[in-house]
């Protein structure tokens, strides 16, 4: 309590922290509430939303306000959490609180079906884990930040393993905390490069401290192999598609949505803030990463069939895109291009927020499905369109915004990018320019898939016949599921129609890492990063003209028509007894892809011969990196461990010897 | 500015009423061409009006997503049809959207058609939509790469600055710019569901890829969608005479040159119909695991032709 | 004065738990001889807290922070490991493993086995440090063979052995020791006084130091189980009785490691170079990743726990070979930690074998199911002493990892390589353990969790807050060993 | 020049006791083994007597005393009595053989010796070669420990390290303090004691004091 209490509350900070402590407080009233479930479905989490909220809130504020600092009484003795609110952070928060709004207040009608007894367990771990995401935007120094981290880290993996009776589910809890684990000893390392020595590990001391390139490069390696790890960057990605289906849907919409972004909050404040200096190969590498991890995530998802699965893989891929345009702005800024890197930085943040509503919302919209039908294998769903419309045209929204589709936040992002793109002749290494087009034809061949993979999540759960008759008894979501899916819808289309006040929003963050800002907009209306006749985008103008044209030929239509309508079965090809199972199912939807891309999987088919009595077909695309790098690991590892085992003989004799050498060759070693 | 808004009106309507006229003369120089009596030019527009006196015939478990998607269609290519400049370059509306918004749209309309498609969960609408999106992924991003090509040489993105820079400016030869075209050509063929790639007379299921997708619609929902695909042909005409042969396009507030523009823009239209149904004629309709091939090389075309700029032009 | 009670409490509880220890009352009695020491410890460490190191009894005890720190742990988690053998060993009589007169055994020789370690801590004296290292060994050969089960005979024989040896080569070293001071000192008893040789090591002959030195640390280390001379602990920690695990674990290895800091401030002062650093930094590395690979194979869960332990002592070792002020705090820091929380794990594990009846880890599933407390206990205490926040094991770990890269590069990559390995091993062991199904029954009796939920507490408290004269206290320690 | 005398004996103990420690380890049978160390423990008595009475350092003759009780009759005589009543006393082959262990031996005699030349330069005692052969004692018992594959040879062996520990401490410094050395020997004492019980409780578990029976704890 450097500041006495009198002091505290004055600054947003301690607002923010604030909001943490409420979270605290709140998850550990859960565990006390244990009795009644419907105390903690209808008081705790929305509290908890409200808590959202109210830190979105302090992230807007922060955004305006000056940097506030403020050092708890907690931590190490030299070393008490220091913590800081900048516009980066405030960001990030502003990101975090709204996308956890909706997830919260989803997730208050999604648990109402869970026993309290676990469900106070998990809303303790869930409130933890919002609270950890909170502290690891605040921390300005590395304890604190490294605490944050692991415990975002630990609570998470508690609730990827709620359902822990399930071996697979376990199998993918260990697997994700492993790789968080050690990603978070690499960031150790590089804390232990960027720290002062004796033990002053403040951020402020490590933006003071010069550095050779040697050890600055050092470091950023070292916190993209962690932060990656964390990202889901290929290809340390191998958790992230076994570890978010795993997750009850809300856990796993606050894990793609935000979690992942606080990976990329790090990079960022590590590459731009900490370290004094920047190399452009960082840039280069980040870039190739990016692409082949946003690629690579686009092709597994369009062969999944487990929906959830599906969309973790999309996970990957938006952060590939995260990634390049993070590799692409410290291409310009170490170039000297501050403007272009002040567009590029804006397309990342701006991208970064839209993939936390666009993904939370479909993953609470797959969420509200399994609810209703217990499925999440897309081979058995269909039709769900008119059994649960508010769920499904919901989801539409998520589905055309993330498959990048205009006038959708979805869009912008990814329009803003490809003009920064555009401005890469601006640079003055020959060879960049020659790469980056190609980088450019990447990124959009990405977007391209992604609208087929959206097209086919969509089309196979929601559209169609139902696949099983069961399904005909699914359920609408419970109001608060509604009303949560639609506070992520209306984010989705906001950011979309309204990106010129987005991005003088964002302009405090951008000054603050690049030192630049774009040009502001000539109009409200009128969205152009460089110069109006260089590019420009009015989605509210486009919005309207569509809309207009719409309702004309609507109206047209009605006059000229007569409106006469006849139902009847579909056109069945002269083959009468066709049933819904003889819809396209979703292997057959991904095949071509499959067929394209095979070189990166290892299929598994198996096909039933014509005459059997019963035929079964199973089919799955495995990722190919599990089998050419893990498992060698896996292997040596053993290998080692059976070599150190050989030492523990069993005979005290060999034991002696051990003794015996070891003193003998310190004599020796010693005395010369 | 009010010429403008006029000018913006007058060539949007002009492209939705002139579109079907185009069809039909693209089928007529077919039949021409293969020897058949033509149809005559204006047969577009009486299947048209005879779709629109038809009683709709829908399936029993249409969403109404299904009902919507032909409006959300047209309405696409009305839009895409409005930035893209036929005969003069002065489009007050055009700053809405760009290139890449043009990609957009297209997108979205093809994206609404595909989810329609699966709607009614017959065998063949979900294939089609299929088979669609396939072509799409590819042909999406090397039209993108054609645009970037062209707007790397005009420094902008904008369609007008675009053509002016490549119509108004002293006349320059661009080699980056051939071979965008002629991956442009491919691209077009395949969006519009031409031959080689599909062939919109053909009504044999395992085949087609368009036609499977509006299988199941019917009157008023048909004749919009049949609309739509020929404004979207329409517009890819013009968006290729708009790129690769801009001049004679009327300049910015250059009233009276309008007329020249006009008669320049339908010849170019006429010629162009011409040469496609040659294509189309010569050529037969690729394997469907081929497509992707067909259309890997336009993408890498297109590539190419941004790298050659670099090259060559920079 | 306190110090005669520190000592004397435990020993004469010792000698009346021998004679009359077989009482029905025995547990109780030796929970209160063990508070009673506690409550000495207490005393003690305010009294240091207060006036500063002293001497005490004409310079035949010497305290100051570092051992007055060490005293206070061994007190506490002797006295709730007491707390906890209470009912387990009850159990244990009951499942017919034991009777009356090896309880006797029991009690009285781990009352002595308290009283040798507070006397090796406080002693001034190197001679008398090593008598009671010995006396330790002796007291605890006889506890981890108190099943008289092959198993428990082998692993107390080899215990005994190795630790005899090392020890003998210990007592060389400091036999070579008094042999170079007796010519600063002059001979007679004071020239082995540990604060007499502080005060002239500089004048100490460097040669013989150095290889003092190394008979010291092997012997020493021994007992410390820096790898390759760990082979003994694996076994004596998995076949004794478990509460003799959580003490050997977290008590005894630190004891060892104290005599090893001991003469290492003594040989930095006389050779002026390194050399002993780079001694430990050496064995601490390769103790830290031979055990990270052994754990990996390992199906008896005491054993990996053991295993835990070196690769933990290795950490510290490197630590403290490192030297300087943040890596002693932290090594200093992570001591405490690891003691408190290994003791704590060994408890939950204690009750976990005794329901499943088998300590092979195949054996034993659910444990969330069957006794959610015991779960969360042993899921906890594992996910502390892997180094994960907000548990203080990170804090410790934070510090020395770091402070490591910035001095050491070199050596990071075996430290990642090792504690990745060693987290997949060890976590990937327990979660089925305590998640998941079983059809193993409830547990019949209330196990005693205090103990396990107390130093999980504190170790959560100590990740979050360090009090400001513990810190403070830790830092003069730090400094005492050359920070 | 008396001194020189003591010293000269001195030096001759030192070079029996490093003999002693040879023949035990190329002593086959038990008993013999039991025998050799008795003597030893007689010679140390001896020396620590001689050197106690040439630099008058009092303290010594306990040190003595203690080693002539323990060391040359109560051990002995209780692992004769451990012997017999176990009835172990056949010939033990060395895990190494004879002449093979020899070698090693001098050796690390050898190596013993040069390592404690620049240590014995500077000590200030009358007795300043033995520490090198105490050391070359320590060791040579190791090798011994390392080599017999029997518990009670074990256990000889290391009860002459010790042996060797001692005469360094004595011969090369005029003895620790003697508090350090009673505790020394307490400790010995009990540990000898403890030793006992385990060689009955091994002998009644495993009916054997082959030590081949007990690799059963290791990593498979």
């Amino acid at each position: 309590m450097t500041n006495g209490f009198s002091s505290y509350f004055a600054d947003p900070v301690q607002w923010a922290w604030a909001g943490v402590m409420f979270w605290l407080v709140l998850g550990f009233a859960a565990l006390l509430l244990q009795g009644s479930q419907r105390l903690l479905t209808r008081l705790v989490f929305p509290l908890g939303a409200l808590g959202a909220l109210a830190i979105a809130g302090v992230g807007v504020a922060g955004m305006l306000l000056p940097v506030s600092t403020v050092v708890l009484p907690i931590g190490l003795p030299d070393l008490p959490f220091h913590l800081r609110l900048d516009a980066l952070s405030a960001f990030f928060m502003v990101l975090l609180g709204g996308a956890a709004f909706g997830i919260t207040v989803y997730a208050s009608g999604y648990f109402r079906s869970m026993a309290a007894g676990p469900l106070a367990l998990l809303a303790l771990w869930y409130h933890l884990f919002l609270a950890g995401m909170v502290t690891v935007l605040l921390a300005d120094d590395a304890y604190a930040f490294m605490v944050a981290w692991e415990v975002m880290a630990l609570s998470s993996y508690f609730l990827v393993t709620t359902d822990h009776k399930i071996p697979e589910i376990r199998r993918a809890g260990f697997l994700y905390l492993l790789i968080a684990h050690v990603g978070a000893i690499s960031l150790l390392l590089t804390f232990g490069v960027l720290q002062g020595g004796h033990g002053d590990y403040t951020f402020d001391t490590m933006r003071l401290a010069e550095r050779t390139p040697f050890w600055a490069s050092a470091a950023y390696l070292l916190a993209l192999f962690g932060f990656g790890a964390k990202a889901g960057l290929v290809p340390m990605h191998v958790w992230l598609p076994e570890a978010h289906p795993a997750a009850p849907s809300p856990v796993s919409a606050l894990m793609s949505g935000v979690m992942l972004k606080t990976a990329i909050y790090g990079l960022l404040r590590v590459t731009f803030d900490l370290l004094n200096i920047q190399i452009g190969w960082w840039g280069t590498l980040a870039l190739a990463l990016g692409l082949i991890t946003a690629l690579y995530g686009v092709i597994f998802a369009a062969v999944q069939s487990d929906m959830k699965r599906l969309l973790a893989w999309s996970s990957i891929e938006n952060i590939g895109i995260l990634l390049a345009a993070f590799g692409l702005t410290l291409i310009f800024y170490t170039d000297g291009k501050g403007a272009l890197a002040a567009l590029t930085l804006t397309a990342m943040l701006y991208h970064a927020l839209n993939h936390a509503f666009f993904k939370g919302l479909l993953f609470v919209g797959t969420g509200s499905v399994l609810h209703a039908t217990g499925e999440r294998n897309m081979g058995r769903l269909g039709g769900l369109m008119r059994f649960m419309p508010w769920t499904a045209w919901l989801t539409l929204v998520g589905a055309l915004a993330i498959a990048g589709l205009p006038p959708l936040n979805g869009f912008v992002s990814e329009w803003l990018l490809l003009q920064a793109f555009l401005l890469t002749p601006g640079l003055t290494q020959p060879y960049l320019n020659m790469v980056i087009p190609v980088a450019a034809a990447i990124v959009a061949l990405a977007a391209a898939l992604a609208a087929y993979v959206m097209v086919k999540f969509y089309g196979v759960v929601f559209l169609g016949q139902p696949r099983d008759p069961a399904l005909h008894h699914a359920h609408e979501a419970s109001w608060p599921e509604r009303l949560g899916m639609l506070w992520l819808a209306a984010g989705c289309v906001l950011l979309g129609l309204f990106p010129t006040q987005v991005i003088v929003w964002l302009e405090p963050v951008v000054r603050m890492l690049t030192g630049q800002t774009l040009p502001s907009g000539s109009s409200w209306l009128l969205l152009t990063p460089v110069s109006a006749e260089r590019a420009s985008y009015a989605p509210l103008i486009f919005f309207a003209v569509v809309v207009g044209v719409l309702l004309l030929t609507i109206l047209w239509v009605r006059r000229v028509y007569h409106g006469r309508v006849r139902r009847s079965d579909p056109w069945d090809c002269g083959y009468p007894e066709q049933d819904a199972r003889m819809q396209d199912s979703a292997e057959g939807f991904g095949q071509p892809i499959r067929q394209i891309f095979e070189i990166f999987m290892r299929v598994e088919r198996e096909t039933p011969d014509p005459f059997s009595r019963s035929p079964r077909y199973h089919g799955a695309s495995l990722d190919k990196l599990w089998f050419i790098l893990y498992e060698p690991i896996a292997r040596v590892a053993g290998w080692l461990s059976e070599q150190a085992g050989r030492l523990q003989h069993g005979r005290i004799q060999w034991y002696l010897i051990y003794s015996f050498a070891t003193l003998i060759f310190l004599l020796v070693f010693t005395t010369r | 500015m009010s010429t403008g808004i006029l000018l913006q009106l007058a060539q949007t309507l002009l492209a939705i009423l002139l579109a079907p006229l185009l069809m039909g003369w693209v089928n007529q120089c077919r039949a021409w061409l293969q020897g058949r009596s033509a149809p005559p030019i204006t047969q577009p527009y009486r299947t048209l009006k005879k779709l629109f006196h038809k009683d709709a015939v829908i399936a029993h478990h249409a969403s109404p997503l299904f009902r919507f998607a032909p409006y959300m269609i047209f309405a696409c290519m009305a839009l895409a049809a409005g930035i893209v400049p036929t005969i003069a370059n002065d489009l007050p509306f055009s700053p809405a959207a760009d290139v890449i918004a043009l990609v957009g749209i297209f997108a979205l309309a093809r994206v609404f058609l595909a989810l329609a498609a699966m709607d009614i969960g017959s065998a063949f609408g979900t294939l089609g939509a299929r088979r669609e999106m396939l072509v799409s992924f590819l042909a999406e991003p090397a039209l993108l790469m054609v645009f970037f090509t062209a707007s790397l040489i005009s420094q902008s993105t904008q369609l007008p600055i675009i053509v002016q820079t490549l119509a108004h400016r002293e006349f320059a030869i661009y080699p980056s710019l051939a071979f965008a075209a002629v991956a442009f050509w491919m691209i077009s063929v395949a969006e519009n569901a031409r031959i080689p790639v599909d062939n919109p007379s053909t009504h044999l299921e395992l085949t087609m890829i368009h036609e499977a997708m509006i299988l199941e619609y019917s009157a008023r929902h048909l004749a919009l969608i049949e609309w739509a695909v020929a404004l979207k042909l329409f517009t890819y005409s013009a968006l290729g005479v708009a790129l690769f042969l801009p001049w004679g396009i009327a300049a910015q507030g250059d009233v009276a040159a309008l007329p020249l523009a006009l008669l320049a823009m339908v010849a170019k239209l006429l010629l162009g119909g011409a040469v496609l149904a040659f294509l189309e004629t010569i050529s037969a309709k690729v394997r469907l695991f081929r497509a992707p091939e067909f259309l890997g090389t336009a993408f890498l075309l297109a590539v190419l032709g941004m790298l050659i700029h670099f090259l060559l032009e920079v | 004065m306190e110090i005669y009670w520190l000592l004397g409490i435990p020993l004469t509880g010792g000698i009346f738990l021998a004679l009359w220890g077989c009482r029905k009352h025995a547990p109780e009695i030796n929970a209160l001889v063990s508070f009673l020491t506690l409550l000495a410890a207490a005393l003690l460490t305010h009294r240091i807290i207060d006036q500063g190191p002293m001497m005490v009894g004409a310079g035949w005890f010497f305290i100051d922070s570092f051992n007055v720190f060490l005293v206070a742990l061994t007190a506490f988690v002797a006295f709730t490991t007491a707390l906890f053998s209470r009912p387990y060993m009850r159990i244990e009589q009951e499942h017919g493993k034991l009777n009356a007169q090896r309880l006797r055994l029991y009690h009285s020789s781990y009352q002595i086995f308290i009283a040798a370690m507070l006397l090796a801590l406080t002693t001034n004296n190197m001679g008398i440090l090593w008598v009671a290292m010995e006396a330790a060994t002796l007291a605890t050969v006889l506890l981890v063979s108190l099943y008289r089960t092959p198993a428990s005979l082998e692993a107390a024989w080899k215990y005994f052995i190795l630790c005899g040896v090392g020890i003998a080569l210990a007592l060389f070293g400091t036999i070579l020791l008094y042999f170079a001071a007796e010519k600063v000192l002059g001979s007679g008893g004071t020239a082995l006084l540990w604060t007499h040789l502080n005060g002239v090591k500089a004048q100490l002959e460097p040669t013989v130091l150095s290889l003092a030195f190394v008979f010291l640390l092997v012997g020493y280390g021994t007992k410390v189980g820096l790898a390759p001379l760990h082979s003994w602990l694996p076994d004596a920690h998995a076949e004794g009785p478990t509460p003799v695990s959580a003490v050997l674990s977290g008590l005894l290895l630190n004891v060892a490691l104290y005599a090893v800091m001991r003469s290492k401030v003594l040989v930095d002062g006389a050779l002026g170079n390194d050399m002993a650093g780079n001694l430990m930094m050496g064995f601490g590395l390769l103790s830290v990743v031979l055990a990270a690979f052994l754990i990996k194979r390992q199906t008896d869960v005491k054993r990996m726990f053991a295993y835990s332990s070196i690769e933990h002592m290795g950490l510290i070792t490197f630590a403290f070979g490192m030297g300087g002020a943040v890596a002693n705090f932290a090594a200093l820091l992570h001591m405490t930690m690891h003691s408190l929380t290994k003791s704590a794990i060994f408890f939950a594990v204690g009750h976990a074998t005794q329901k499943a009846g088998t300590q092979l880890m195949d054996g034993i599933r659910g444990l969330i199911k069957t006794n959610p407390t015991i779960g969360w206990g042993l899921m906890l205490g594992t996910v502390a002493i892997l180094g994960v926040p907000p548990f203080g094991v990170f804090a410790s770990e934070f510090l020395i990892i770091t402070t490591a890269m910035h001095e050491h590069p070199w050596a990071t990559p075996f430290l990642l390589l090792a504690l990745g390995v060693a987290f997949a091993s060890i976590f990937g062991k327990v979660q089925p353990m305590v998640f998941g199904e079983t059809e193993l029954p409830k547990l019949p009796y209330q196990p005693a969790l205090t103990p396990v939920f107390l130093h999980l507490g504190l170790v959560l408290m100590l990740g979050l807050f360090i009090p400001p004269y513990l810190a403070a206290w830790y830092r003069q320690a730090a400094q005492l060993l050359g920070g | 020049m008396t001194l020189t005398y003591h010293l000269q004996i001195v030096n001759l103990l030192a070079a029996l006791l490093l003999l002693i420690s040879f023949a035990m380890l190329s002593q086959r049978r038990i008993v013999g083994l039991v025998t050799l160390f008795a003597w030893q423990g007689a010679a140390l008595a001896l020396s620590t007597a001689i050197v106690a009475w040439s630099t008058d350092q009092h303290h010594l003759y306990y040190s003595a005393a203690i080693t002539l009780v323990l060391k040359v009759v109560a051990m002995p005589w209780y692992f004769y009595r451990l012997v017999r009543k176990l009835d172990v006393n056949r010939v033990v082959e060395p895990m190494i053989n004879i002449p093979t262990t020899m070698l090693i031996g001098i050796v690390l005699v050898i190596f013993a010796f040069n390592l404690a030349l620049p240590i014995s330069e500077m000590s200030g005692t009358v007795t300043r070669s033995t520490l090198g052969i105490a050391l070359a004692c320590v060791l040579l018992a190791f090798l011994m420990m390392i080599t017999r594959s029997k518990a009670i040879p074990l256990v000889i062996g290391f009860l002459a390290m010790e042996n060797g520990l001692f005469f360094a401490a004595t011969s090369a410094t005029y003895g620790m303090p003697l508090v350090v050395e009673l505790g020394v020997a307490l400790d010995v004492l009990v540990g000898v004691f403890v030793l006992g019980i385990f060689i009955f409780q091994i002998r009644e578990t495993f009916d054997s004091l082959d030590l081949k029976h007990m690799e059963k704890l290791k990593e498979r």
